[in-house]
């Protein structure tokens, strides 16, 4: 049976990258150690396979066929399509089929149902944590697309729920497999609104109390009342619950809170308590 | 409810070559779109606040910034259309 | 408050059209006389709107995004791109965006997770029915395409559920609108399989006896049971199940029943009792 | 599991231009797919079984449709092909 080795949080700002030379030398420096100390507990975790839940930052999915939730299936996956994103050294990565189908399978059994997906491009939402926390060789990745990008989204209490059957599956998949959670986006931020460039620093700040509280209802009904107003962008706080529900609730530690106004987002970087 | 072939428009756009073909000459690219009149009309007065209100936010961030708007332009008008706190919570 | 006035069901084989030539005078009486008993009940409950269940024969989705279920809340459909289909009058659907998302909308808020299409088009899997029923003009037509077509499936039960949920979203609509739901598909019939061409009549017998007996209970059982040996293109009655769900499990009337050797496809009709 | 560029080349002959090109000249068409070796060499012998490990029966069943394979030629290799009771279960 596979073995769940450890749960990560972790931003995904673009401007982390596009926007390094305007951020002060310790802005980056911040970043970069967050990153590194990420790095330093996957590696030390030492996962064979790296599930990663980020949004589709409109790389692969448009509105012609938007799903709530996807699952990458594929034995390659493509790298990031944008053109600031060069720096990124692997043109493909590897999936992991077994694992992604046994995902898909043991969702549709638990009525889940998930869009499947044999090619995807992995956009900076997937690269820029893998790539900042320093994993190469990278382990296999399984992708898990959740749209927070476009509402109508599914719900935090249905995030939770995903989280918990990921979990699931890992433990019920037949093999020797090292897997790893990886939640990626969030926290406060807003791209493309009136409000463009406000970070919410109460809500992060809250918000990551209770994420590290380890109490899941306080935390779903925080959000429920608070995260519609942290910003658009705020609404990847959706893939951490699901990193929640996959540690089944039990609390994280954070390793950085970084608000940085020329990143545009509240940068948060954890791991969760795996008891 | 979004306005499809506006989405389709910037979502396009995406692709380097697309985007260099608009910026040389926006009309023979917008010509292969069936927008709607006042579709077009906002997209040719760079009317930020109206295409606000048609097309994803991240889409319509990314085609100001493809179309060369400087950021904080862009800023200045988005941050004017001053949508309602109602908008917003729709968009969670 | 919209209503729910009626749930129907229909095959819709290709060979119905392509192969009009080589079925006996017989056949093609027997199948226009089901059609058109079907239009006669829909038109009689003249619905506004009509939700049709449909899979999609590979018009719309592929392996990069297939999902298992989607929405279409599009104001337009496109009509049915096959070439061999092109008597189909119409060029574009309308569609009924309100519906739609409200459908959407209840789907997230209950624990169900669709894709969302803004733009379809819609295979012979639907336009056979309305065609060869003889709606004209057409209703409203909202589109949930369920993938019967590519393993691995919902299962039955959720599609049962599913159902419950569509007619859930039609009661709560808010809006004076008649709505009516028809599934097509099925029943038996194997496509590009080692069985293509057989019909698996006892199957289709006892499970058009399950449906009409309004024991979902039963009914799913039976299906858990027998359905995987009907022909890859019977999961098709997956549809045929949601409809059963959305009529409360009450069973229906059946219209016909024609084993067509030529149409490679058990053909069934029937509506059910909304009580 | 199931062939991703077999499949999307079967998925793309549905458009009849393409089609069209196929049945004309079919290297040519080819080679714009990155088909593994033994993939390509089952395309190009009209091999029906091995392809119909590798790809969506229906797919399966359009492609030999359009590239010309009468019906009863496809019905006759299909059946010969007696796929284990396992794998329709599968398929469900
Ligand atoms: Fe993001
Ligand atoms: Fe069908």
């Amino acid at each position: 049976m596979a073995e769940l080795v450890g749960v990560y949080a972790a931003s995904h700002g673009p401007m982390i990258v596009r926007n390094r030379e305007k951020l002060t030398p310790a802005e980056n420096e911040s970043l970069d150690s967050a990153f590194t100390e990420l790095g330093r507990r996957i590696k030390a975790a030492r996962p064979d396979a790296l599930i990663i839940i980020s949004p589709d930052h409109w790389v692969n999915f448009f509105i012609d066929n938007l799903p709530a939730i996807c699952v990458g299936v594929g034995e390659v996956h493509d790298g990031p399509p944008e053109p600031w994103f060069k720096a990124f050294p692997h043109r493909t990565l590897a999936g992991h089929p077994p694992l992604a189908e046994h995902v898909v399978r043991t969702a549709l059994e638990r009525d889940f149902e998930p869009s499947v997906s044999y090619r995807l491009k992995l956009d900076h939402g997937f690269c820029i944590p893998l790539w900042k926390a320093g994993l190469d060789p990278l382990p296999a990745v399984v992708p898990v697309v959740l749209n927070d990008i476009e509402p109508p989204f599914p719900s935090v209490k249905r995030c939770y729920a995903w989280g918990a059957l990921l979990a699931e599956a890992v433990a019920s998949f037949p093999g020797k497999l090292r897997v790893g959670i990886l939640a990626t986006g969030g926290l406060s931020h807003s791209i493309g609104e009136p409000d463009m460039g406000r970070i919410d620093e109460a809500f992060d700040r809250e918000c990551l109390r209770q994420f590290e509280s380890g109490n899941p209802s306080a935390l779903l009904g925080f959000l429920g009342e608070r995260l519609h107003g942290a910003g658009n962008g705020a609404s990847e706080v959706r893939n951490w619950v699901a990193a929640h529900g996959a540690a089944r609730g039990r609390g994280f530690e954070l390793i950085r809170y970084d608000p940085i106004p020329n990143v545009y987002v509240g940068c948060g970087f954890a791991s969760w308590n795996l008891g | 409810m979004r306005d499809y072939w506006l989405s389709k428009l910037f979502f396009d756009l995406q692709d380097p070559p697309l985007a260099d073909a608009y910026r040389a000459d926006r009309k023979s690219v917008l010509a292969r779109y069936p927008l709607k009149a006042e579709v077009r009309a906002a997209v040719e007065a760079d009317d930020v606040a109206a295409l606000y209100r048609l097309v994803n936010p991240y889409l319509l961030r990314f085609y100001f910034l493809m179309a060369g708007m400087p950021e904080e332009e862009f800023l200045r008008r988005i941050r004017a259309t001053g949508a309602t706190d109602t908008k917003r919570a729709a968009r969670g």
